[in-house]
Order: C-alpha cells, then structure tokens, then sequence
C-alpha cells in the first residue's frame, strides 16, 4: 500500500497515523506538505491526520481545506483513491466538501479524551472490511468540534445509502443519545462519500493498535486498507 | 529635571538602595529604559534574590545529571543516547486575573523552556491549588484554567498526562497554576543559551512583539492587593497555533548546526533573553531596535524591551546561517529578523530611531543583582496526636465515602479528559493513577512522571513536609516501577519578607535537600514562586515536586487496578497509624492539626526499592503508593480502578482501627499478587528488611472487612465520580 | 476600507454554544431568556477604497473562507 | 424583546484567529488585508419588555458572562 499523510500547520497526530500504517503494511507512508501542488505518483491512500490545523482558529478545518494541496486530494478522491480523514481530517473532509455534514461544538462545550464504543455500522468498504457487521469495538476520541451536524435529508439520505460508518455506542453496543459523547446527530461518528473511498471519523484508531496502549481495535481499519490496497 | 523620580522608582519595584546601586553600576542617572531593565532583572521573579542563597544547598549533581539548574531546563541522561529535559514553573497571578489564559500561556511559556534547549516535549503535567469549593471565585477559576492548559496543549499536540488538584481556603485569593513539560532530546544535540561570536547575528523569530504584560515580570514579584483585578490589560493571550509552528520550525532548524545559542522569552521578554545570553557567554550585545517585528504601531523602546508578547525567541546563529534559517522560519509562517549581533564590549547597547537608548554593562547587571539574606523564623513544632483521644468512626464505610467523595480526594476525571493524553501514540500508563508511563519511541525504555506536594504538612514542619513531599513523588514513580531519577521543582509561598514565611521557604528546602540526597533524586531545575499572599493571608507553602523515572523495559511496570479476583493484597511498609494532619482528621472532625507523619527516608529507600524491584522483575503488576487518605482510600481507589472488589482483615490487635486503616504513614504500597505468590514475597521483604503483611483477598463487587460489608464499589464510585462534575455544573 | 461582518447559523441549525449559554444564563437566576445564537462578528481592514470592488471582494473571502455556508449566513457592512 | 451584543478584544490584545484568517486569506489571494478581528456576536431573545430592566439585565450578563472583560469589551443594541 503506497500512502502518504498531508501535515498542515498544527497537525499533530500525523506521526501516531503514519505508525499504524507501517505496522498493518509494513511500509512507512510518504509526509506531503499543505502547500505540494502534486501529489506523488501512484498512492493508493491519502490520509488527512487528527491535529488542529491552523489553531482550530475561525472553525476547524475550514482554512486547511483551502491548502493548494486540497485540490490534489479532491481530484484524487474523484479518481477512487482512498481518503482517510480522522479527527480534524475529518472536519477539513467537511469542510472541503468530501463528506456531507459538519462537525460543532461538542454538545458539553469541552475536550474530551477518553475511550468510547463504536458500533460498526457498514462493513461493506475498503476501511472496515475486516470487522464483522455490528461488532462494537474501543478506540479513544480527543476532540472538541466532533458533534456531527447535518439536516434530517441528508441523514435520511447518508443511513438509507448505508454511508454511516460508526456510531457511538455503550459496551453492548446500544446506540441511544446517552452514548453520543459529543451530541452527534444520530450517533455518527464516522461517514463515507458516495462512492465510500472517502471516510471521515473523529475517534482515532490510530492510538488503539497495540494492546500495550491498551486495545487494538483500531488495527482492523489500516489492516483492511492494506489488505484492499496491497 | 530629572527624568527618575522616586514614585518611578518606587513603580518600578526598586528600593532606595537597589536604585543607588543602579546608579553606582551606571555611573550616572539611567534613562526610563534602562531603569525598566533593571527592574524587570532585579526582580523577584528573574533574579531570585530571596531565594538565591537557600536553592544552593540542594544537591543538583549526580552522574546521570548533564545539566542542572540554570540553564532553560534540567538535563537527564536516559542512556542510548538519549536525554530528557524538563522543568516546572508556576503562572499563579496571572491565572487569578485571567485563568484561562493565564494557564494557557503558563504552559506556553514552559513548552518553550524545554523546546529551547532542542527536545520534542512529549508530556505536561499540572499540579494546581484552588480555593475552597465554597469561595465564590473558585468555579470560574478551576473551569478556565483548566480549559485553559488543555486549550493550549492539546493544540500542541503534547500529551498532558498528570497533575494534582486540591482546595484549601488558603489559596482563596492566590491560586496555584503550576506546569511541567518533559521533553526529549539526543545528548548531541542540546541547545544552551551563552551567546558567543563576536559578530554574530542576533536573531529574532516567532510571533511579533506587541504591548503585552507589559510589567509582567514585576507584577509577579509583587504581592496582590483589592485594586490587582484592575491591572487587566498586562494579561497576554495565548497563540499555542504560533507555538507549535515555533516548536516545528525551531526543531528543524536544530537539526543543522546552525544555532550557536538560543533562548525563549519568557517574563521580561526581550530583556531577560538578550541579558542573559550575554551574560552567560560574557560578551555584549547590540541590538537595533527598529528591526524588531512589531505588531503594534509607535512602540517604544521601553515597551519593545519590556513586553512579554508570548511565542517568541532569540537566537545566535553562525555566521552566514541566516538565509537558510530564514527559510524555514518563513516557510513556518514566522517572523525572523536579524535584530542585532554579539560584540565584545561586554555591554547591552540597544539602538532605536537613529539614537542609542540604552548602555548597560552586563556583567554587574546580573553579578550585581540584589541578594538577600532575609530573616527568618523556623514553624513551631505542633505535638502529634494521639489516635486514642479520637472518637472511632461509627461507619468506617461512610467515613471512607466521605473520604472518596471529598474535594481533595475525588476522581479528577473531569479534568483530565478535558486533556489529550493520548496524542503521540506512546501514553503506556494513562494520568488517573501513581505515575504516567510515556513508552520511549524506537527503545524499549520507559519514563514515569509524576508531581506531588501535600502543602498541609509544609505548614505544619516545612523540614517533614519538604521531604515529604521529595519523597512521595519519589514513591509515586517507584509504585509503576521506575527508577526516580531526578525532580524539578516549584516553589510557591508567600511574602518572603515575612520571617515566619521565609522560615517555611527555609525549612522546605533543608527537607528537600535531606530527601533528595537520600533518595538520590537530584534537582535538575525549578522555579521559585513567592508574594503568593493577599491582604496578609498567605497561601499553604507549596513546594511542588515533578519526577522523573526511567523504565528499562517498558513493558515491565505495574498499574493500581486490581486485575483478576483471589490475589492476596499486601502492604509494603509500616503502619504505625498516623492521624496528625490527615485527611480523615478533617474529615472526621474538621481539625487540621498535629505533626505530620515523619519521614523516615531510610525506611522509604528500602522499601521503595524492594517493591520496584518485584515490578522489574515481572511480580507485582498491581501497585499503589499509599498516601492522602491511607491505606482504606488506596485500597478503594485500586478496586475502583480494576471494577473489583476485596475482602480486608484488620491485623489482630490494632489498637484504633481508623488510625489503622486512615493513617498517613510514609513510606508504604499497596500490592496485589497471585495468591500463590503471597508467601514468598513476604519472605523476600523480611530478608530485605522491609515490613510487609497480608491485609486481604480481591475479588467481588464490594469491600468487606472482617466479614461485614463496608461498602458497595457502585455507590463509591458514585460519590468518587461525581463530585467534581457536580460542582461544576453549578453556575 | 473597514469591513464588518457577521456570520451567523441558519436557522435549524443546532447551536450547542448558543443552548449551552441560555442553560448558563438561566442558572445564574436571569429568567426569560427564550433563546441564544452566537455568530461570529469580524472586522477587517482593506486597502482597497473603491466601495464596489470592496464589497465584491469581501463577498469572495465570505464565500470562500468566512462562512461555511451549508450552516452559516453573511452580512456585510463597508465604511 | 431582541438583544445583540457585540463581544470584541480590547486594543492592543493579540488576536491570534484574527491573525491566522489575515494570512489565510492573504494566502489565497486576496490582497490588500491590512488586519482582521474576530469577535463574538450574540442574539438574545428576551420576555422583558421594559427597556430600561432589558439593557440592564443584558449588561449584567455581559460582566457576568457573557463577555470576559479583562481582555474583551461588549456593545448591546436592543430593539
Ligand atoms: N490537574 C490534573 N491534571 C492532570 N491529572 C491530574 C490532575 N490532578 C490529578 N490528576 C491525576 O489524578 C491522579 C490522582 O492524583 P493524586 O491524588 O494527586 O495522586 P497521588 O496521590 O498518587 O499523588 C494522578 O494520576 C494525577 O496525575
Ligand atoms: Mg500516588
């Protein structure tokens, strides 16, 4: 799998991403810069890292998806290059435009760090092929701006396309608005564009891939992705 | 007409004599700028001129020490080439006035100490000190500072992994924001801060310089009065968006052999860095003034040399470096400019708008700061206290949960998920329990951090509590199974000019030496913290501790949960049952009197040894430090941890079983192995010397003692949980 | 030239900021507070002085960057 | 009835959003951006009707909360 990881001012996870990548496909991915004009020849996975790009400053994500490289990573994902966006990727997804919705204020108004449940909703794509359908898994979230927004069509929409990827859960896998640890419409979590090679989530399986950080749930969505882009 | 008038002076914070040594060291009457640079060097803060000639008598060397206090931050050899640097300082003033920034530069400005000398910070911890629950300010200070310092790290993508939080009314109008970076760096390349190289450029970079805090430093060294909360604009906000660009850039630049010296600047901005780089490599410095990045239009040169604009540094660079240096500043997004050079004079020549404003020898500047040998009064010894003469708790079940759900002993989960502890993918061992872990990326070693300080013992015997406090920060990082290698400290008291508060400054420094030699636990940096006093009421004092340890094996360390049912619970140490300043006598009976337990560091070396070294050898994977609260608070902390209950004996024949089972002798772990285990383990620590017992069985949803249940761990967790949340959910 | 702008939720769209200050509000004792929406206000200083070619550039930097406009609403104001 | 506070920095305290929008859309091209300033903008609906009791009660909750006045400074417009 040939990947590389774009680092915009105030990225700060691209080395815990770039860690599991190397470890589910043993080859270390490419670090591109948000100003690169072009985009190495060949990827098979472009991943915008967790992090606050430019502070998190007017809203987050929103200046990081007018880096000159977002141009590359649009047209990219317009010919099916996997897109990972996680955490603040995910909100330079949507605020670019690659996936529906926005990502507010947590409904508590605070950071959270700490470990939640996943539910994982669709199995059908190249990031979660390798769980099995409704398995709840463990990964820690670490975000302020990850309650997930977007209007009743366009949530109809994205769970009657099957595009919800993850949802908050409990241990059990119960999805009520209790468990929405951020206040996400619907529990989401996680949610793909419509041709499901762009996926963007908040909580971060990078930081659960070894059992000494204490789980490795994460490792089956870089696995999967190794495995569909050997 | 002279431009120094005595209320300048006075304004200034210089007293009559230091401003007739001004004059002597001048040999004529300084202009405002220069009078402003000698007041922000001869203050408190820079120049620790109460402090100086008692923080000599710690030991700050031992073989593993690279760099000791007085440089940027500390230096410690970790083996393999690598060095950790770290350093703790304190921002109490300016986070009573503005907590969220005021935290949030706190940490900024300790980030910078450490990225200075060429480490990658790789964890923050945050000892903080509130007022009582009840005072009206103490909400909205505890809501933004700690918004405040997660705000500002989490944004620098460094994970902030421990910290204390207590309350006491005595910081009712000085709270304490204390932080502490630890940081990473190849012992080839450590950055220090003595400028050499006569002609060499003087370089700024980071953000521009504007009218902030202007006065900072001094209003730090002063003691606060009813008008402080007006001195409001001398707040600085925070850029942590800047910081981190600065961290990126500067860690990029020293990767090439570029920098000769650097230096962040902290309080006293331009002035402090540019006189102390001079001073440390014993040359002068010219700098012109214009070239200084501004943000601000009209500043002068008294306000461009005395503001405290965060986010900013100096630095000396090889000749010719400066275009390749600039690109990646600008490629940063930072300013960089070339404000001056490095000369042989041995002066500080400040040129602005055509003339020269400034002409300064540095040498007397710093030689000749002010030192005092202020008096002092030693605490009078308070009598211990006898269990006998405390009523026993009706319910130990209920005074435990009183214990768990009060203020000081509360799960500070609230706090600590409102930091990311996790970014950097190395978190072993998660903030909640002794120490944190931090594996080494590429090595299979470990370091453990961790801050401790019990301030009601420093009050009430500065000497006991000062190696108190060394050495329960040396037991927390033993209780995960490091090596405790070397601390920094911060020490926070009240107004110095105070015998009696002097006297505790005093006694907690003789404390801190005696455990620190025993315990071989150098000081490796530190930060000083004083006038923490308002309208005459001093705080507790404070001298926060940060530790450091090293792990060979990362994957060799124990944890406080309890992890399977039927292991054998042990106490490693001695109970004598000590109720003198606990936290159950308050508890109980809202006294906070009486010695605090003796520390006795012979006792706490063995034993601390004897339990790191089962640790290390795969034995023990279950361990807790028992502390504030006693065994029965550790006990239900390492059930709560594991969602697993015990079953306890109280030895036959105790006398006073709350002294017992809530006493605050030093010196002890908690530990749990497998049954099977138990035996031998007692053996060994008998052959060692070291006092151990059984005290019971895990297993269950509660705790039972002596076959009556205690307490049910869903309803401790509960009242442990939920105290903090509650009560900032109160408007 | 000055710029000001304010950017503000459209309507439907949640506001956790706006409902988090109301419940704030409320539990401070100050009652009849029906609802709260915080927006963001900006002023910005151009160098441009023709008032047409002002307004259209703000315009450009509010549709481009300023605003998200799938959530958010503009004003501008020049003077 | 309606109350729209503005919340802005005080002069002379840095605005690190206000500085990293300037250069953000410097970096898009737009030219000729001297400064930018972000600030808060807060809508209020309010059951008082009386104008006097409205205006005092929106201060009071502007020192109390609303604003934070050691480094920000407010405007209210009622109607
Ligand atoms: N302000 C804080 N920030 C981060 N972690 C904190 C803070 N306060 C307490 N903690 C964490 O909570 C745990 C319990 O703290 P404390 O009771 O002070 O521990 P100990 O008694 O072992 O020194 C520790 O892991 C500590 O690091
Ligand atoms: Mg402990």
């Amino acid at each position: 799998m040939k990947a590389a990881i774009v680092v915009f001012p105030g990225s700060n996870r691209e080395r815990d991403a770039g860690r599991a990548i190397t470890q589910a496909s043993g080859t270390a991915p490419a670090y591109l810069w948000h100003q690169d004009t072009s985009l190495p020849a060949g990827l098979d996975l472009i991943v915008l890292p967790g992090g606050f790009s430019y502070g998190d400053y007017l809203r987050c994500g929103a200046m990081a998806a007018q880096s000159p490289i977002m141009r590359e990573v649009k047209a990219a994902a317009g010919r099916g290059v996997a897109v990972l966006g996680i955490c603040n990727g995910f909100q330079i997804l949507a605020e670019a435009g690659l996936v529906p919705g926005v990502l507010m204020r947590n409904a508590s108004l605070r950071f959270i760090c700490r470990n939640v449940h996943l539910k994982v909703v669709a199995t059908n794509s190249m990031f979660t092929a390798g769980y099995a359908p409704d398995q709840v898994i463990a990964v820690p979230v670490a975000h302020a701006e990850g309650n997930y927004f977007a209007d009743d069509h366009t949530l109809d929409r994205l769970e009657g396309e099957g595009r919800v990827a993850f949802r908050y859960c409990d241990a059990a896998g119960v999805v009520t608005p209790a468990t929405s640890v951020n206040g996400s419409a619907r529990n989401i979590a996680g949610v793909f564009n419509d041709r499901r090679n762009v996926l963007g989530m908040m909580p971060h399986p990078e930081n659960m891939t070894e059992a000494m950080l204490g789980g490795s749930d994460g490792s089956a969505l870089f696995a999967s992705l190794a495995k569909a882009l050997p | 007409m002279s431009q120094i008038t005595p209320e300048i002076i006075a304004g200034h914070g210089l007293t009559t004599d230091e401003y007739a040594r001004v004059l002597e060291i001048m040999g004529r009457e300084p202009n405002l700028t220069e009078l402003g640079i000698f007041s922000v060097m001869w203050s408190e803060h820079c120049s620790y001129k109460s402090s100086r000639v008692h923080l000599k008598t710690l030991p700050t060397s031992g073989p593993r020490v690279i760099c000791g206090p007085g440089e940027n931050a500390g230096v410690v050899d970790l083996g393999d080439g690598l060095a950790a640097i770290f350093k703790m300082e304190s921002h109490n003033h300016p986070s009573f006035i503005e907590p969220y920034q005021g935290a949030a530069t706190g940490v900024g400005g300790i980030l910078r100490d450490v990225f200075t000398m060429g480490a990658r910070p790789i964890a923050i911890l945050d000892p903080l000190r509130f007022g009582a629950p009840d005072h009206p300010k103490t909400r909205h200070l505890v809501g933004g500072v700690v918004a405040g310092i997660g705000g500002y790290g989490n944004c620098m993508g460094i994970p902030t992994v421990g910290g204390e939080c207590s309350f006491h009314p005595a910081y009712d109008g000085n709270i304490l924001v204390n932080a502490m970076t630890v940081g990473l760096a190849r012992t080839d390349k450590i950055f220090y801060s003595a400028a050499a190289g006569v002609g060499n450029p003087v370089v700024y970079v980071g953000s521009k310089t504007g009218r902030d805090g202007i006065h900072g430093a001094t209003m730090a060294s002063a003691e606060f009065d009813e008008t402080s909360e007006e001195k409001r604009p001398t707040v600085q906000v925070g850029d942590p968006f800047t910081e981190k660009l600065l961290l990126e850039a500067c860690l990029e630049l020293m990767a090439s052999d570029a920098i000769v010296a650097i230096q962040d600047m902290g309080a006293a901005g331009l002035t402090s860095s540019s006189v102390e780089m001079a001073s440390k490599g014993g040359v002068g410095i010219e700098l012109m003034l214009d070239h200084v990045p501004q943000r601000e239009t009209g500043m002068t040169a008294y306000e461009m040399m005395l503001s405290e604009s965060q986010e900013r540094m100096l630095m000396i660079l090889k000749p010719g470096r400066e275009a390749a240096a600039r690109a990646i500043f600008e490629k940063w997004g930072l300013a960089f400019a070339v404000i001056g050079l490095v000369t042989d004079t041995g002066r500080l020549v400040l040129h602005h708008r055509g003339a020269v404003v400034a002409d300064i020898p540095v040498g007397p500047l710093t030689d000749q700061s002010p030192i005092y040998h202020r008096p002092w009064e030693p605490t009078p010894p308070q009598p211990p206290i006898d269990p006998a003469t405390i009523a026993e708790p009706a319910d130990l079940g209920a005074a435990l949960s009183a214990l768990l759900g009060s203020p000081d002993l509360c799960s500070k989960r609230w706090i600590i998920e409102q930091y990311d502890h996790l970014v950097g993918g190395d978190t072993v061992v998660r903030p909640g329990g002794d120490a944190a872990l931090l594996r080494l990326p590429g090595s299979p070693k470990g370091l453990a951090v961790a801050t401790d300080c019990t301030p009601r013992y420093v009050q009430a015997d500065p000497v006991a509590g000062g190696a108190q406090a060394v050495a329960e920060c040396w037991r927390n990082l033993t209780a995960v199974g490091g090596l405790p290698l070397a601390i920094t400290d911060c020490m926070n008291f009240g107004n110095p000019e105070r015998p009696r508060i002097m006297g505790q400054f005093v006694g907690a420094i003789e404390g801190m030496a005696q455990a620190c030699r025993a315990l071989d636990f150098p000081v490796v940096s530190g930060n000083v913290s004083l006038y923490n006093e308002t309208k005459g009421q001093g705080i507790l004092p404070t001298p926060a501790i940060g530790g450091i340890a090293l792990l060979d094996d990362h994957t060799r360390f124990a944890t406080i949960a309890f992890k399977a049912p039927g292991e054998a619970i042990l106490v490693v140490g001695r109970t004598a049952g000590w109720l003198g300043q606990s936290l159950y006598l308050r508890s109980a009976t809202g006294r906070e009197d009486g010695a605090p337990p003796p520390v006795d560091l012979a006792a706490e070396r063995r034993t601390g040894d004897f339990v790191r070294d089962l640790i290390v050898r795969g034995q023990v994977r279950t361990c807790h430090d028992v502390a504030d609260g006693g065994l029965l608070v550790a006990l239900a902390e390492m059930a709560l941890a594991g969602g697993r209950g015990a079953d306890l004996t109280t030895p036959p024949g105790t006398r006073h079983r709350a002294a017992f089972w809530f006493g605050e002798d030093q010196a002890r772990y908690l530990v749990a192995v497998p049954a099977d285990a138990a035996g031998a383990i007692l053996a060994a620590a008998a052959a060692a010397g070291v006092v151990a017992a059984a005290l019971g069985v895990t297993g269950g949803d509660a705790l039972t003692m002596d076959g009556r249940a205690l307490a049910d761990l869903a309803a401790l967790r509960q009242v442990h949980e939920g105290w903090l949340p509650a009560y900032m959910a109160q408007a | 030239m000055k710029a000001r702008i304010h950017v503000t939720l459209k309507h439907g769209v949640l506001d956790p900021q706006g409902k988090a200050i109301a419940g704030a509000l409320a539990s401070l004792g100050f009652a009849g507070i029906e609802d709260v929406r915080q927006g963001k206000f900006l002023e910005l200083n151009l160098a441009e002085t023709d008032r047409a070619k002002a307004e259209a550039a703000v315009r450009a930097m509010c549709e481009k960057l300023l605003a998200n406009t799938v959530i958010e609403n503009y004003t501008i104001e020049l003077g």
